[in-house]
């Protein structure tokens, strides 16, 4: 067996983020995302990069926004109140066409709330909690090794689209120890950064802006990101299914409520109850087309979220217009974090 | 073989260092592990626990309901946690700072151990994790103490290499003592 | 004639009373207390003379001085 | 015999939960003895922060706002501006006040807001583990500079009591230790002078508390208390930068 | 004729603050708001008020909190990107209770974008751009006297139902100058604000907060919100409905779209197209029922929005299964606002 | 016969939508100068606020990044960082930095980025109508000072060259006007000193441009100009507060 | 009736003055009226632009794509705005800042008044809005001259109204010229 | 002997240079230009000295200098 690291799920953002190329961090610290900084700011200057803590969130994301019109890989990552705080200037990088990864280990609230795992926060980040109507990536990691693959995806996908890709996890998947192989970076094929600033040096001026006043400009500057959510829906949707072939009650859910629930799958498996699992890797662009397909025939889908209810949306504009969808949510809190068993139970109650 | 273990206490009493050395220990068996932490406001006070689950196989979910063995540290930790232990399971109780009369399970195993009082005997009330994980393991077989001795030098930070011995001699006498009580 | 009061349970053993008494009467104990400190205990009450150093400087409020 | 040295009665009589040696609880206890002193316990609204404090109310018998991380001052000032006969004060760490709350704290300095701001410097990120703070000094390891602050790269420590003083709206400004009996009679000298300058309408005090954080320096609570003696009070020098009365 | 005064949306909204005794502003400038803070500049000193122009949005909404939770009804004002970085504060109000009157006059983006009228912050002020998952009333004026009548709404619902309400508009309805008849504050009947801190004076401790440690505590603190969010929707949702009886295609829009549709619907019905207009103007809640009821009958629905396509998903998770939504969406910008006619076209496209 | 006064050519041959007497085109010509005579043009990252100067890149001739609203210095962070050798700097107004921007301001300040701050101030609000900015003068009517600026309520203006020279990372910090021939021929040396110090590596520079904004303050353009050398430098003196050079 | 016309320019020619004070005119005469002005980004430079619709029933859509009439005070705005006039409309231009030898329609009426000139023989450049608004309500009848003399109290600020008697001039220089165009 | 060159379409009279020239050479036209401002125009070429100084505190740099 190749080697296995045992790390946290944020060492493994950390670690990819390195071997993804990313020189430049901007953060601030928040539990319980804290290990990123903590384990960059031992590593970068090992590697000629620069980490710096920002002077706040609203600091840390502009200076994203700055590196990352350089051409350069660039992250910062938070939590609850500091994405909310960073919401401006996501909304700018998504206007400027800027790559960009966010990393957000998500925590209870609304306001101070507390640091437990949450899923609250998927509408901030998947319908866009900043102004403008713009979307960006959001990755939904269930396991320690995906913190490290779709880290590394999310610096592709930015790259690639031009816009920013958030990793959104939360402290079940964060503070969760697992060995981990740290696999090579892919070889993918990026677009050259020939809209980068980097001094005209006899070229071309380039600007870096999300401002446009000419007539109908600022218009077809929308629609173009438009089109881009359009072509992200075609090609990047990425999910997990689970035993879903003969399932007679199709769960869905993300990250950490996903990785719960597949025991209580198997636990329903074990008692000869057809469940199985769908579960989106990929929350925007979501994975429309799955629901579709797996809900022609499974007209039951148990949508299971650490929050009162948010991607249940997305999953009934998804699926077939006669298929049913029941809810089981825990918002989160001290002690609010749902079993196995408690799950085990909800399916059986809507098998 | 699976193996899942609970341990709570309070923030300073080692409860994390304590899972961790066990999830090293179980990575030196090549086994699989998830080391599954939780603590209270931010960093400061409150509880500190965590979940450990131990497979040949998949580790599947992180967090149990209700685990087949449960090690606590302090009252609140018995009080909050005790009556979770899986019918059949064990609880080992740090009776140095607990008080177990109110504590009635006779579908459990119960095993008392006087963490801080082994602890300081061997000269520092903060090894009272080590004789927690000593304990542990020497009861339920899910690691061996040799594995356990071998992983200090993976859960202690460079520094602390130094307190290996003494926490080895923690970790035997927690051993011992669970060991003891057994027969 | 004057006597400290330290609360062994609200006691975490900081050791700060320790040097703020001016006559060093102060020490911590070995035994813990139900929150896992070495509490503070007065060596000899006697010796006290109530200049409350002790009290002002405990960061909670374990020590009361009467006179 | 009768009892010399008890607990202010605006302080309630519960554990609290900082840290062994954590100077948070004497702090605490001043400030309460000076709301005794003047008696504005029944006026009072405290403005609690982000950061290891953020349980002043748990601890201090007063009604208490709970602000975002930073943003005390401007919750004050709101607070203060509906509720102009009441004893208003924040308090915030370094963290909070000199780095995310920077714009905060100075506008609501600028503006003169008749408040009260107890700012404890303890030159980390208490509650979130110990990173480093605007007030870190030149060299400390903390968990995001693992080599030590390094002037260059992240610039000198911020001495905020001095700062403040540019600013025209500023009444008072003063710095203050607790680590020993000494400086913990002037420490309170300086705060029910702070208190009493709002009781008097005489404008924004401020006073920037010197604290320990043994817990994320590493120490144990007798070096940490030691440190805050030498080193902090090297760099930040305790004073009185400030004081409108004798303008 | 009551006297008419002859005012901007804008004005409006600030002539309706004071009538409902609103006497506490804080905000920071942006087009296009500023007659907002102008105007209660000049008045609030009169009345023995405050108006404090703050030194950041962020800095406005944490005073706006500061004053709410004192019990005084006060106010903040901004645009896209101001009303982005308010979004934590938003959330830390809705977290502890408070009320407070938030007045969004949204401007067309990404990032810095332009000034002209948007509705691309639908998603960020009805699924909460902020962290935690909370919710916000949302009310989407469509006229001077609207934005008169539903400010005094918002300051009650806001007291009612102890949370933030917004009043959401944009340059059409905040800059359009249109007669103005200022009716007197509706009597309501509002609960004590015996959770507003005043300094004990003897009394509980009071503390407003957002923070909830205790096991169990801040999950049950998310299902009360949950379930006032509930009654909202049960007895607060309000629609307009124009020509909707014997409607064979249901226009649908909100605000400055829907002021420009009506034109259009009614130059169709002079042509003989039967075409109504069903107009939500409160967004959170959502008028779900009316759209259910609407489309037992009609099957086709034709969706307007001054962006790419958002509140349609509330459409479309409203309406009955069989009914066919379509959309039309002109992402704002400088000269991309729709006239009648242009719309016009579309309904008879849809017809 | 020979030019003697021409156009720099970093500046941008076309017209500017700044109104007539407006300092804003003065200064950004000077600004032009000192790159010219720097060389630096094509090495240059400019970082556009947003206000009046919002279309830098319209009219200078180099790569721009445009930041959000008060976050110019933040954003010239990321692009030193992360292009060391360029020669980067930032132009925001009052509002945008002394008010919005103050955080990002200090730290990017304290932390001493080599990079150089053009900070234009015309005591208002100039591209949303002529609002109260942090460095509107004291009884100063303006559309949200219909009374005048009150200190009492709104505090002094702030001198943001004088509060900056307290931070270790400043290693110059000068105040111009542009308003008259002799005060114009200063600013130009002072600008060319703080493109010196960035060229050099000697540090954050920063620069204090007084300018007029006849249209917000309801004056000629002649009228505005003599403001800005008479009231303006009443209260905002001229003059050269921090010279590492010096030190 | 119904009225709407659309009035353009650059900041600073006064084009919403203009529009304000066919407005409040309109309001004198009992009419329902929406105003809608737009302009260039934030508030500095570029175009300024406004909507007014006047009606004795409903007003609806305070938007227009095709303006009965547009009053256009410089070049640019000609060009942009020029091509949408209603067929049958009429189209006011200021002769003095634009060249129409490159707009022929012959669908709609057009109108050449030289405004700036006739402001400025009147004593200030910054009146040239007057001239149109004069010019328009001479040719369409949409209000009274004399309402609009009324509304110069109501759409100017107090301290401008020592130049109402100049205002009123420029208006009845505007409708004169205007007038005198027709015939 | 010397002289400027004015760009009467740049210029937005605002007046400046008017002020600025020490022998006061410069007044603002009657006329206006394109943009509808009253660009300045230099009243008696000969004179000038070429200093420049309209050029410097022109802030639109419409003023161009030869000597
Ligand atoms: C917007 C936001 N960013 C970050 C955090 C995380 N956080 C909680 S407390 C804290 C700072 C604590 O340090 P300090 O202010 O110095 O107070 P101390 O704990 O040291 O007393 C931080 C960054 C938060 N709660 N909100
Ligand atoms: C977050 C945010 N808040 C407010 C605005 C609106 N705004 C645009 S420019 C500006 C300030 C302009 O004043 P100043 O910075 O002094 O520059 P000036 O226009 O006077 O040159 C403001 C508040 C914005 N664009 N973004
Ligand atoms: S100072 Fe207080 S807490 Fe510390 S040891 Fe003494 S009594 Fe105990
Ligand atoms: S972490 Fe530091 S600041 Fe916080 S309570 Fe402990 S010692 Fe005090
Ligand atoms: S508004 Fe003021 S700052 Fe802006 S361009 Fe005009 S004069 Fe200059
Ligand atoms: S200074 Fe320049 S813009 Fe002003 S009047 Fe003279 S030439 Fe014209």
């Amino acid at each position: 067996m190749s080697k296995r690291l045992f790390v946290k799920g944020n060492e493994a953002v950390a670690i990819a983020a390195i071997e993804a190329g990313c020189r430049y961090y901007f953060g601030y610290p928040i539990t319980p995302q804290s290990d990123i900084p903590e384990y960059l700011s031992r590593e970068l200057p090992k590697l000629g990069g620069e980490f710096i803590q920002a002077e706040s969130e609203i600091a840390a994301i502009n200076m994203l926004l700055g590196a990352s019109a350089t051409g350069v890989r660039a992250m910062t990552s938070s939590s609850g109140p500091g994405i909310s705080l960073k919401q401006e200037g996501i909304s700018y990088m998504a206007g400027s066409e800027l790559p960009g990864v966010i990393v957000d280990i998500a925590r209870s609230g609304p306001g101070l709330g507390g640091i437990d795992a949450s899923q609250a926060d998927y509408f901030q980040a998947v319908k866009g909690g900043g102004h403008g109507g713009y979307h960006i990536v959001v990755l939904a990691p269930c396991s320690v090794q995906e913190m490290y693959d779709l880290t590394l995806l999310a610096f592709d996908l930015a790259d690639i689209y031009r816009m920013p890709a958030m990793v959104l996890a939360d402290s079940v998947i964060g503070q969760m120890k697992e060995p981990l192989v740290p696999h090579p970076r892919p070889e993918t094929v990026l677009p050259p950064k020939d809209w980068a600033v980097r001094g005209k040096g006899g070229g071309e001026q380039r600007v870096v802006k999300s401002l446009f006043l000419g007539d109908g400009e600022l218009e077809a500057h929308n629609w173009k990101l438009h089109a881009k959510y359009g072509v992200l829906k075609e090609k990047e949707g990425r999910w997990e299914e689970f035993q879903t072939s003969d399932a007679e009650l199709l769960v869905t859910a993300f990250g950490s409520a996903a990785r719960i629930a597949k025991t209580a799958i198997m636990m329903a498996r074990e008692v000869g109850l057809k469940v199985g699992l769908l579960r989106p890797i990929t929350l925007f662009p979501f994975p429309e087309k799955a629901y579709a397909a797996l809900t022609v025939h499974c007209k039951k889908i148990l949508d299971i979220e650490l929050n009162t209810g948010q991607m249940i949306e997305d999953v009934r504009l998804s699926i077939a217009r006669d298929a049913e969808v029941f809810f089981y949510g825990r918002p989160p809190g001290a002690g609010s974090l749902p079993t196995p068993e408690e799950l085990f139970e909800q399916i059986k109650k809507h098998y | 073989m699976r193996h899942d273990v609970f341990i709570a206490g309070f923030g300073g009493q080692g409860v994390l260092l304590a899972g961790n050395l066990l999830s090293y220990a179980a990575l030196i068996e090549g086994k699989n592990v998830s080391f599954f932490p939780a603590y209270g406001v931010e960093k400061r006070g409150g509880a500190a626990m965590c979940t450990v689950v131990i497979a040949d196989g998949e580790v599947g979910s992180p967090v149990i309901g209700n685990p087949s063995a449960t090690v606590v540290l302090n009252q609140t930790s018995l009080d909050k946690f005790g009556q979770k232990v899986k019918p059949g399971g064990i609880c080992i109780i740090n009776s140095s700072l607990i008080d177990t009369s109110g504590f009635n399970r006779d579908d459990i195993e119960i095993i008392l151990v006087p963490m801080n009082e082994i602890a300081m005997q061997l000269g520092d009330a903060r090894m009272v994790n080590m004789v927690a994980a000593g304990a542990y393991a020497a009861r339920t077989g899910a690691v061996a103490l040799t594995s356990l001795a071998e992983a200090l030098k993976d859960a202690l930070p460079e520094r602390n290499h130094r307190f290996i011995p003494a926490n080895i001699r923690a970790i035997e006498a927690g051993a011992a003592h669970a060991g003891f009580e057994k027969s | 004639m004057a006597k400290i009061e330290i609360d062994e349970i609200r006691c975490k053993g900081c050791g700060l009373c320790t040097i703020a008494c001016p006559l060093k009467l102060i020490q911590l104990s070995e035994h813990i207390n139900i929150q896992g400190y070495t509490p503070a205990v007065m060596t000899s009450q006697g010796k006290c003379t109530g200049c409350a150093l002790c009290a002002e400087i405990c960061p909670d409020v374990a020590i009361l001085v009467f006179k | 015999m009768q009892q010399v040295f008890k607990r202010p009665v605006s302080l309630k009589d519960v554990q609290t939960h900082f840290c062994p040696g954590c100077h948070h609880g004497t702090i605490h206890r001043l400030i309460a003895e000076a709301m005794d002193e003047f008696g504005v316990q029944q006026r009072t609204i405290g403005v609690a922060s982000v950061g290891c404090s953020v349980f002043l109310y748990s601890y201090f018998d007063i009604d208490v706002v709970e602000a975002p991380h930073g943003r005390a001052s401007a919750v004050a000032t709101g607070v203060k501006r509906a509720k102009p006969d009441c004893f208003v004060f924040t308090y915030q760490g370094d963290g909070d006040l000199a780095a995310i709350g920077t714009a905060e704290i100075i506008h609501a300095a600028n503006r003169g807001e008749d408040i009260t701001v107890f700012f404890v410097n303890n030159t980390t990120y208490g509650m979130t583990g110990g990173q480093m703070a605007p007030t870190t000094l030149v060299g400390q390891k903390t968990s995001t500079s693992p080599y030590g602050r390094n002037q260059k790269k992240d610039g000198a420590p911020i001495r905020m009591a001095e700062l403040l003083t540019q600013l025209e709206g500023v009444a008072f400004s003063a710095r203050v230790a607790v680590n020993s009996p000494r400086n913990l009679m002037d420490a309170k000298k300086q705060i029910k002078k702070a208190v009493r300058y709002q009781v008097e309408g005489k404008g924004f005090s401020f006073i920037e508390a010197l604290s320990a954080c043994p817990t994320n320096w590493g120490t144990t609570p007798l070096q940490a208390n030691e440190r805050v003696g030498t080193e902090m009070c090297d760099y930040f020098k305790l004073g009185v930068f400030k004081n409108r009365e004798n303008l």
